[in-house]
Order: structure tokens, then C-alpha cells, then sequence
């Protein structure tokens, strides 16, 4: 355990080990992104936003008239 | 329908997007024809006219700066103002500081561009601004980063829509490399000259960390943003799949940095780092084609909108280009293929395909929807925009198949041996030989500076245009409030 | 799907957050092993700093953007060693503040050119390349011929050289250092409290422009084109020894 | 423009709202993902067969080994750049051919090389390159020269010596060609007598007066050009100076020159000048093979002496 620590400490091996770090944080936001359906949902709904702001235009321009 | 868009024009900045924009087809038309100019000083080199400021040397950084920073980055600015402020349905940040953003941008791109027909440059591509103008870069990107993570914090929105995370990304991803790539000591404190910081090998491969990222990043994550906010919009679908640009972004921005090396296959670099960056430059394909897949399935169901709609005929354009410089790209970073592409014409054309094609079409077909809605008003010829459109491809398609020729000619010729394993061609052959391929290539750069200059006067007509009903519509209220109070 | 004000920032601030970790690992990991893996810039004799004349030339390929046509960094290929001569080692370049390796080779490589032709073929060639060869498509650089070199800055060049960590001299001891590392005469060519007389001294025994009585653009330009890969004996060295650092 | 808000309104409350489950099951295109996973396993292979990841102060080597032979014994190395490149120096096919033929000239003499059909074949083809690669920058892609500057090397004339031996000598070792500045020691006046003398050498028409007073001052102690020139003024190709009654010119332009006075003109400004010129040292640069078969073929250029 030791000898694992003083390897971690060592500041030449720090690249790999962000990598390694990297990839898993990778991997966990494909895995977050691909499962649960109410979650695929949510962020689905995301793709309307640009649209928002026309049905507010909408809305302002239908009180205009 | 002018009310409404009045009330638009104070919920959101405008002024400083219209001011973006403009800026944008200025530098554009200068750059593009800086360009071509320097591409007919190849062809003929007579064009150099023996004055130094305008010799290859020189005016080749004016080109790559004014279209890169000056155009790319303006039109980047533009969009990334009127995105982040539609996106969040909040007004953008502070009021003084998006104007210091861009006098300071515009400043520092003259100084630059002025500075390099004089001779004043770090010789390092795509960097070559002086230390003073670098200084007021950072403090202009530091500004910009501000603005738009305060923009971002006032969003009505709960979430923040993946444009707006390639455009963050941008931000980001071009300060480190900004600072970084430009660590240098000033010869004294009033000399515009420096050395950089590190030499040889490390300051070559710090130099295509860079170069390639301001691709990666500047010239493609960016876009990515400009492209998730405006094909929807023009489309009038929303896109694909949300689920599959948020994996493609974070692949995206992890495995970019690692690929600058393969500019450096072959050399003096180690060869554990160039072939470091030729795998994750092959992994990369199916990220950057996430862009794409998402961008033209939008339009899945609703092909018929490319037969009436002009704009959408660029941004589409613009989506294919893109997936074909980003199949070519990896190709090209393969060390067997790199062996013949590098330092030949034939990386001129890939850059151009991903610059002409993707860039500035994505950027055309941006601005002619966003322009005008920013003067609410419709553009003043449909048919012009057609006219950009085919004059555009027509000098992408010239420039690409030239350079092809040029490039794929010069690195079999030099490389070629006779029966007897004998070198086949001297040098000074393959100058020869890319004559012609060079003077087509001006010519494709004819066209697309013809198609830039249609575009500008069908934008100034729609200015124009938006002027007179806005004062038609003055001079009625006026009339009105008249009669009112008579 | 509540947010707080509170979720939104930190959503804002993760973001930009995981967005730097992501952007950071490939530079970091590519380029800092570079300042520290043995081997990296091999050991080879010969190489060493440029002289005033010879930097001040240095600059002026910058300036006039030189890098863009030509590359300095011949590839480890048989039609380049037969065309351009022995590959170019990352040691050559140790010195260049910038890297002049280049991209594009719209003329010929350069790293080895020191030597190839006669002074007086670089001026011609420069002032009017076609005049020597017919099918060039260089640009003509008469000026060079015509500005007299400004040399008035090239101690604080030389100074500002030496903060990034080339070998010049200032003090006593530096120059011992180099005396031994390079020999006197070139040690006396790297003192800065020197640099004028130096710089006058190279351009007046060189003669590069032809013309002794000017110092011109020309002479530094030359001088610096003229000791382009020159520095390694290559015949000192078995070709494996190089394969060895890779 | 009002048409179309209207259109993106309904559309986007259309689809939001009413929860088409359609819509929002958008997969990532299979294809995508398979290929993705393919190009990440084609890294995953690269890894393991090349040198690829720092780790420490070392970097893994790969799997891959190349083979050259070093001072007599084989060596094998993982793979990199440079072995390769060793390698197909050493046993690479185009490498071969060129051997096969550069062994034979090291023991060939010139006699036996210029006599045979197969070796001048090869000659002409690796002198194309050499001469075009190198050579050709100062004395043009045919050999014709540049007047004034650069020798041609297609005629008949040769400043230092023509025969193999000579021009061997030449590219081997380089000359440093000169001839004082006389602006100094002659008048305008005697600037021109020397010219008149030195025109009609080669049978051109000039002032009979001058150029016996020329003869004076071209053979005698003023100008001494005897010295180099010799008595006969036809060179010595000892110090390369120019053989002056051949009509051949290699400085000044008188080929050229559109009447008498400006032929004149050409040759004053060459003594009152001087010339300085130096051809480069090529051992260096070129092996001895290459000098050798650069050698006949500039021989051959010039029809051979």
C-alpha cells in the first residue's frame, strides 16, 4: 500500500494518472448520459431552448396587435 | 411586429453583435483577398512587386490573422453575443465592457496586421502577434470569458444549452493556449521584438499544441457552437439529439489537445509524442462527426427546406465540408500518410476545406439569418444569397482539387526513384509542375472573394433597407402623435 | 426538475471546471515529458549559441517571414538525405528561440544549406532569384542589399537571449564557462559586453554582401544561412548512435 | 418573418409539451458508436506496437523491433524513426538498385566508366539529381551558366582544367577564383587601352593605336596581367584565369553588348573591378562516390576535353 502511495506521489507519474482519472470521469458522464428514461427525457427537452425565446417574441408581438 | 423587436432590442444587446458583425465581413473581405493575393504571388511571382510589405513572407500572416482572428474571430464574438443572450433569454453583461472587447480586438488586430508588413513577428504560425499585442489579447479574452460566464449566470434558463459549452469551451481552451504558446522575453521594455521562452523541440511542440488547437478549438469547437444554435433555428427543428452533443463535446474537447503533434511526425520530436497524437487524431473522427450526424439529421424529414431556403443550403454545405476535412484530417495524421502530405500544398488544401468550407460557410449562413433579425428586417435579395452560394463552393471545390493536385504531385515527385534508385525529380521540378495547380487555386479564390463581396453588398442593401422602414415607421408614429395632439 | 439559484451556479462553475481538466491532460501530458525524458535533445558536439552577426541575420529570416516557404528540419528519409543531406537532429535546434522547423516547403529545406553555395550566390539569388534560377518563385529581396543593419539593440538581444537560456556571456565566470565549453575565439563571439565588436569584426573578416564597405542586412542574413547545419560533424558519428535516443 | 415565428411556435410547443416519446429516443446512430469503438481499438493496437505513452522518465517502446547492422554486428532496436530509416538505408529496395551500381564505380576507373553503356545510363541518372539538387542553383539546370557570375559548364572552355581529373578536383575541394581591382593602378585612359587589347585577342574590331598601347601595359610591369593570363593570354588553369582568345566570355558580357563602345564598356568594368568568386567545397557534402559520378557527368555536359 506504501509502495502504491510513494508510486501516486511521485510527480512524473502524475500524467498517466490523470489520464486514468479522466477516462473514468469519461466514461461516467456516458454512462450518466445513456441511462434512466426520465433523465434521456430531461435532458432531451434541453434541444428546445433555442426556441424559447421565439414564443416569447410570439407572446409580445400577439399583445401588440 | 417592430414594437415587439424594440422590446427585444432592449432585453437584449444588439448593438454590440450589429458592431461584431460588420466587423466580421470587413475583415473578411480583406483577409480573402489578402489571401488571394498572396496565392497569385505564387502562382506569378511578379506580384510581389519588390515591396517588402507586401512580399509572401510578410503577407502571409496578414492573411492567415485578418481571416483566423479577424473574421473567424469576429464572427465568433457576433454570434457568441447574440447565442449565449437568446439561449438564456437574459441580457448581456455589463454594458462598457463588451464595447472595451471590441475596440480592443479591433485594435489588436490592427496593430498586428500592420505590425507583420513591417516586419515585426514572432515567426511562430498562427502567432504571430508581438508581446504588446498579445498582452492586450489576454486582457480582451479575459473581458470576453467575464461577460459571457456573467451572461450565462443570469439565464432564465435552469440549464445552459450546449452551444453555449462550445463557446465556453472556446473561451477557455484559447486563453491556455494564448498564454502558453506566447511565454516570451521583450528584447527591452520599448522594442516590439521577443525571444520565446523555449527552444527547439519543446518550443516546436508547444508551438503545434497550439497551432492545431486554434483549430480544434477556435476554428472548430466554436463553429460547433455557432452551428448548434443556427441550424435549429433556420431548420425551425430543434436538433437531433441532445444526448449525443453533450457525449461529443466532452470527447471532443478532451482528445483535441493531444493531437497537435502530428504536425510534427517525422522530425526531431520524439516519436512516442507524434505517436501519441496520431492515435487520439484517429479517435477524434467519430467525435467530430457527432457535429455533423447532429447537424444533418436535423434536417431529416424536412430535405425540402434545402430547395427553398438558401441559407439552410450553406449551413448544410457547411456540415458536409466539415465531415470531409475532419475524414481527412486523421487520414493525414496517419505517419505513413503524413510522410508525403507534410510540407506539401496538400495540407494548404485540408486547412482550406476545413476553413473555407466549414468556417466561413457555417459563418455566412449564420450571419444571413442572424443579421436580419438583429435590424428586424428581412434580407434584401434571397437570390443574391443563391449567387454567394454557388460562386462560394464553386472556388472551395477549385481550391480544394488544385491544392490536391499540387500537394499529392509534389510528395510523389520528390520522393519518387528511377530503375536505378535514383532520386527522379530535383526539387526545382516539382516548383515547375505546381505552376498551374497554384494559378487554379488563385482562381478558386477569385471566385470566393466574388462570392464574399455579393454578400456584403446584399447585407448592406438589407441595412439600408431596415433604415428606411425604420424611419418610414418614425415619420408614421410621428404623424400620428401630430394628429393626437392637434 | 427544481433549481435553486445555487445549483445553477455550481452547474456554471462545473462546467468550466471539467471543461479546463479536459483541455489540460494532452498538453500536459506531451509536452512536459519533453523537458525532462533523457535523451530528448541528443548529446552531440559542435552545436552552439549564435554569434551577434549570425542572430542579428537570424532575425531578419524572421522578420521577412522565411519560415513560411522553407523548413528547417530534414526527416529521417532516404530521398531527403539524398536531397537535402543527414536528418536534422532536435540538438541542432537547441538554440532557436524561435524553432524555424517550419511546414511548408513551397522552396527547398534550409537546415542544411550553410556552405552549399558561395556568398555571392546568396546575394544574387536573394536580390533577384530568378536571375539564377529561372524557374524560382521567390519573391526578390533587394532591400536586404540596400538597408544597412541596425545593430544598435543587439546587446539587449543577446541579454534577453540569455534569460531564456542561451549561452552568452556578461560576467567573468560565464565566460570562462564558455571559453571552456566552446574555445576562445567563439567564446569572445558569445560576450555581450562585446556584441558590437564582434558583430563589426564576423561582418568585416566574412565579407558576406561583397562589399566591405557597408554593413548591410545582406552580411548578417547570409552570415546566419551560411552556418545553417554545419555545426555536427556527422563523420564523427556511427549512424546507429543517433537511433539510440529515440 | 412573422409566418415563420409563428411555424417554429407551434412547432416547438408541439413537440415539448405534448411529450413525443419519439423525439426524445433519438440514439446515437449505431454506426457511430461502432465505429468509434473501432477506431478507439485501432489506438488501443498502435499502443501496444509502437513507443507511445511517458510514463516516469522513460516511455513505453512498443513491441515492434527493426533490425540494421552496426560496425559489423546486428543490432535490433524497438521501433522508431530513426532505425527505420537505418534500415532502408541499408536493405531498402531503391537502396539496393543504387548500391549495386556505386559499388562498381569505387573500383571503376573513369575510362572504364565513361566506356560503358550500362554505368554512363546511371550516370546520367543519378547526375541529374546531383546536378539539379546542387549544382544547378548557381549554374542552371542545363549548365549554361550565368554570365558574369556563374561559369558554363557546356562549352568547351574550362577555367580549371576540363579533363575528369580537373573537375574532380574542382567539385572535390572548391576554388576561390580572383583577379585584382585595377581602378587603383590604371587611368580611364589606360582602362582602355588594356580593353582594346584584350577585345582584339579574340578578333574584335578595335582601335589599332590603343591596342598596342595595351599590349604594353598588359604584358609589361604596369598591369603585369601576363602574370596570370600568360604572354599568349590563354590562362593558366593553375590560378583559373581565363583563356582570352577563345571568345568564349565567362565576366564580362560582351557576347551581348549591343556595339563596340559598350563591349568595351564590358570589359573595362571587369578590370577596373576585379573578380572575386568562389566555388563551394563539396567533399564535405558529397561522398566520394557521388563526386565521381558528378564528375563525368559535368564532363559530359561539356562534350568532354
Amino acid at each position: 500500500m506504501n509502495e502504491i502511495l510513494a508510486w501516486l506521489g511521485r510527480p512524473e507519474h502524475s500524467k498517466p494518472l490523470a489520464l486514468v482519472l479522466f477516462f473514468v470521469i469519461f466514461v461516467g458522464i456516458l454512462v450518466y448520459v445513456f441511462t434512466g428514461k426520465s433523465r434521456a427525457r430531461r435532458l432531451e427537452s434541453y434541444k428546445y431552448i433555442p426556441f424559447a425565446d421565439d414564443e416569447q417574441d410570439e407572446k409580445e408581438t400577439d399583445n401588440d396587435r | 411586429m417592430a414594437h415587439a423587436s424594440r422590446i427585444a432590442a432592449e432585453q437584449y444587446n444588439y448593438d454590440i453583435v450589429k458592431k461584431f458583425a460588420i466587423m466580421a465581413l470587413v475583415w473578411g473581405v480583406f483577409g480573402m483577398s489578402v489571401g488571394t493575393w498572396i496565392a497569385s504571388e505564387l502562382a506569378f511571382p511578379i506580384l510581389n512587386f519588390d515591396i517588402p510589405q507586401i512580399t509572401f513572407g510578410r503577407f502571409r500572416p496578414v492573411h492567415t490573422t485578418s481571416v483566423i482572428f479577424g473574421f473567424g474571430g469576429n464572427a465568433l464574438f457576433a454570434t457568441s453575443y447574440y447565442v449565449v443572450q437568446r439561449t438564456c433569454q437574459a441580457r448581456l453583461y455589463g454594458d462598457l465592457l463588451p464595447k472595451f472587447t471590441f475596440w480592443g480586438w479591433q485594435l489588436a488586430l490592427l496593430i498586428g496586421v500592420v505590425g507583420y508588413m513591417n516586419g515585426i513577428t514572432q515567426a511562430r504560425e498562427y502567432a504571430e502577434f508581438e508581446w504588446p499585442v498579445d498582452l492586450l489579447i489576454a486582457v480582451v479574452w479575459v473581458a470576453y470569458a467575464f461577460i459571457f460566464v456573467q451572461t450565462l449566470r443570469r439565464r432564465s434558463q435552469p440549464h445552459i444549452y450546449v452551444a453555449n459549452w462550445f463557446y465556453m469551451a472556446f473561451i477557455l481552451a484559447t486563453a491556455l493556449l494564448h498564454i502558453f504558446n506566447n511565454l516570451a522575453v521583450p528584447v527591452n521594455l520599448f522594442s516590439m521584438k521577443s525571444y520565446s521562452l523555449f527552444s527547439g523541440v519543446q518550443d516546436a511542440m508547444t508551438q503545434w499544441w497550439y497551432g492545431h488547437n486554434a483549430v480544434g478549438f477556435f476554428l472548430t469547437a466554436a463553429f460547433l457552437g455557432m452551428m448548434y444554435y443556427f441550424v435549429p433555428k433556420q431548420a425551425g427543428r430543434p436538433i437531433y439529439s441532445y444526448r449525443l452533443s453533450i457525449v461529443h463535446f466532452w470527447a471532443l474537447s478532451f482528445m483535441y489537445m493531444w493531437v497537435g503533434a502530428h504536425h510534427l511526425h517525422w522530425t526531431a520530436l520524439p516519436d512516442w509524442t507524434s505517436s501519441l497524437a496520431a492515435t487520439f487524431s484517429i479517435m477524434l473522427l467519430m467525435p467530430s462527426w457527432g457535429g455533423m450526424i447532429n447537424g444533418i439529421m436535423t434536417l431529416s424529414g424536412a430535405w425540402d427546406k434545402l430547395r427553398s431556403d438558401p441559407i439552410m443550403l450553406f449551413l448544410i454545405a457547411s456540415l458536409s465540408f466539415y465531415g470531409m476535412s475532419t475524414f481527412e484530417g486523421p487520414l493525414m495524421s496517419l505517419k505513413s500518410v503524413n510522410a508525403l502530405s507534410h510540407y506539401t500544398d496538400w495540407t494548404v488544401g485540408h486547412v482550406h476545406s476545413g476553413a473555407l468550407g466549414w468556417v466561413a460557410m457555417v459563418s455566412f449562413g449564420s450571419l444571413y439569418h442572424m443579421i436580419p433579425r438583429l435590424y428586424d428586417t428581412r434580407l434584401w435579395s434571397q437570390r443574391l444569397v443563391y449567387v454567394h452560394f454557388w460562386l462560394a463552393t464553386i472556388g472551395i471545390v477549385l481550391y480544394i482539387t488544385s491544392m490536391w493536385v499540387s500537394g499529392i504531385g509534389q510528395g510523389l515527385m520528390l520522393r519518387a526513384f528511377d530503375d536505378f534508385g535514383n532520386l527522379a525529380y530535383t526539387f526545382i521540378e516539382t516548383v515547375t509542375f505546381m505552376h498551374w495547380p497554384l494559378a487554379a487555386r488563385a482562381l478558386g479564390g477569385v471566385f470566393f472573394v466574388s462570392g464574399i463581396l455579393v454578400m456584403v453588398f446584399n447585407i448592406a442593401m438589407t441595412i439600408r433597407t431596415a433604415h428606411q422602414e425604420q424611419a418610414a415607421i418614425d415619420a408614421k408614429i410621428a404623424a400620428k402623435l401630430a394628429r393626437a395632439n392637434a | 426538475m427544481k433549481f435553486s439559484h445555487e445549483s445553477i451556479e455550481i452547474n456554471a462553475g462545473l462546467l468550466i471546471v471539467l471543461t479546463l481538466v479536459a483541455i489540460s491532460i494532452g498538453g500536459l501530458v506531451e509536452i512536459v515529458p519533453l523537458f525532462y525524458i533523457p535523451g530528448t535533445v541528443e548529446k552531440v558536439d559542435g552545436v552552439r549559441s549564435y554569434t551577434p552577426l549570425e542572430q542579428a541575420g537570424r532575425d531578419i529570416y524572421t522578420r521577412e517571414g522565411c519560415y513560411l516557404c522553407h523548413s528547417q528540419m530534414i526527416r529521417p528519409f532516404r530521398d531527403e538525405k539524398l536531397r537535402f543531406g543527414h536528418y536534422s537532429l532536435a540538438a541542432e535546434s537547441q538554440y532557436d528561440h524561435p524553432f524555424q522547423w517550419g511546414s511548408k516547403r513551397t522552396g527547398p529545406d534550409l537546415a542544411r544549406v550553410g556552405g552549399k553555395y558561395s556568398n555571392a550566390w546568396h546575394v544574387q539569388h536573394l536580390k533577384a532569384p530568378r536571375s539564377v534560377v529561372p524557374e524560382s518563385i521567390m519573391p526578390n529581396y533587394p532591400w536586404l542589399l540596400e538597408n544597412s543593419l541596425n545593430y544598435s539593440d543587439i546587446a539587449d538581444r543577446m541579454r534577453a537571449l540569455k534569460k531564456v537560456g542561451v549561452p552568452y556571456s556578461e560576467t567573468a565566470e560565464e565566460y570562462q564557462a564558455n571559453v571552456k565549453k566552446f574555445g576562445q575565439e567563439l567564446a569572445d563571439r558569445f560576450n555581450i559586453n562585446l556584441a558590437d565588436e564582434s558583430l563589426l569584426a564576423q561582418a568585416e573578416s566574412g565579407n558576406f554582401d561583397g562589399d566591405r564597405s557597408r554593413l548591410t542586412e545582406m552580411d548578417a542574413l547570409i552570415a546566419y544561412l551560411q552556418v545553417l547545419g554545419t555545426m555536427v560533424d556527422f563523420s564523427q558519428y556511427d549512424e546507429g548512435y543517433f537511433a539510440e535516443f529515440r | 418573418m412573422t409566418d415563420k415565428q409563428t411555424d417554429n411556435a407551434v412547432q416547438t410547443t408541439g413537440h415539448a409539451w405534448d411529450g413525443d416519446l419519439q423525439e426524445f429516443n433519438n440514439p446515437l446512430p449505431r454506426w457511430w458508436i461502432w465505429a468509434f469503438y473501432a477506431s478507439v481499438a485501432f489506438a488501443l493496437i498502435y499502443w501496444i506496437l509502437y513507443p507511445v505513452w511517458p510514463v516516469g522518465h522513460d516511455y513505453t517502446k512498443g513491441v515492434l523491433k527493426v533490425s540494421y547492422e552496426s560496425n559489423g554486428k546486428t543490432v535490433t532496436r524497438h521501433w522508431n524513426t530513426r532505425a527505420k530509416y537505418i534500415e532502408d538505408m541499408q536493405t531498402g529496395e531503391e537502396s539496393l538498385k543504387q548500391k549495386a551500381y556505386l559499388d562498381k564505380v569505387v573500383n571503376a576507373s573513369y575510362a572504364a566508366i565513361l566506356s560503358d553503356p550500362d554505368m554512363m545510363a546511371f550516370t546520367r541518372s543519378i547526375g541529374k539529381g546531383l546536378f539539379g539538387d546542387n549544382c544547378a542553383a548557381c549554374h542552371g539546370s542545363g549548365g549554361n551558366g550565368v554570365i558574369g557570375k556563374f561559369p558554363n559548364l557546356v562549352d568547351d572552355s574550362w577555367l580549371w582544367g576540363g579533363t575528369v581529373e580537373d573537375i574532380h578536383a574542382t567539385i572535390s575541394n572548391g576554388h576561390r577564383g580572383f583577379m585584382p581591382a585595377f581602378r587603383e593602378t590604371l587611368n580611364e585612359e589606360e582602362l582602355d587601352e588594356v580593353a582594346n587589347y584584350v577585345l582584339s585577342l579574340s578578333g574584335q574590331a578595335v582601335d589599332a593605336t590603343k591596342v598596342a598601347a595595351g599590349d604594353k601595359i598588359f604584358n609589361g610591369q604596369k598591369g603585369g596581367c601576363h602574370f596570370c593570363h600568360t604572354h599568349q593570354a590563354t590562362g593558366l588553369k593553375s590560378v583559373g584565369s581565363a583563356n582570352l582568345t577563345d571568345a568564349v566570355w565567362t565576366i564580362a558580357d560582351v557576347p551581348h553588348a549591343a556595339d563596340p563602345r559598350h563591349k568595351l564598356e564590358a570589359v573595362k568594368a571587369v578590370i577596373r573591378n576585379g573578380v572575386q568568386r568562389e566555388m563551394p567545397t563539396w567533399k564535405t557534402r558529397l561522398s566520394p562516390e557521388q563526386i565521381k559520378l558528378l564528375t563525368v557527368y559535368v564532363h559530359e555536359l561539356g562534350g568532354g576535353k
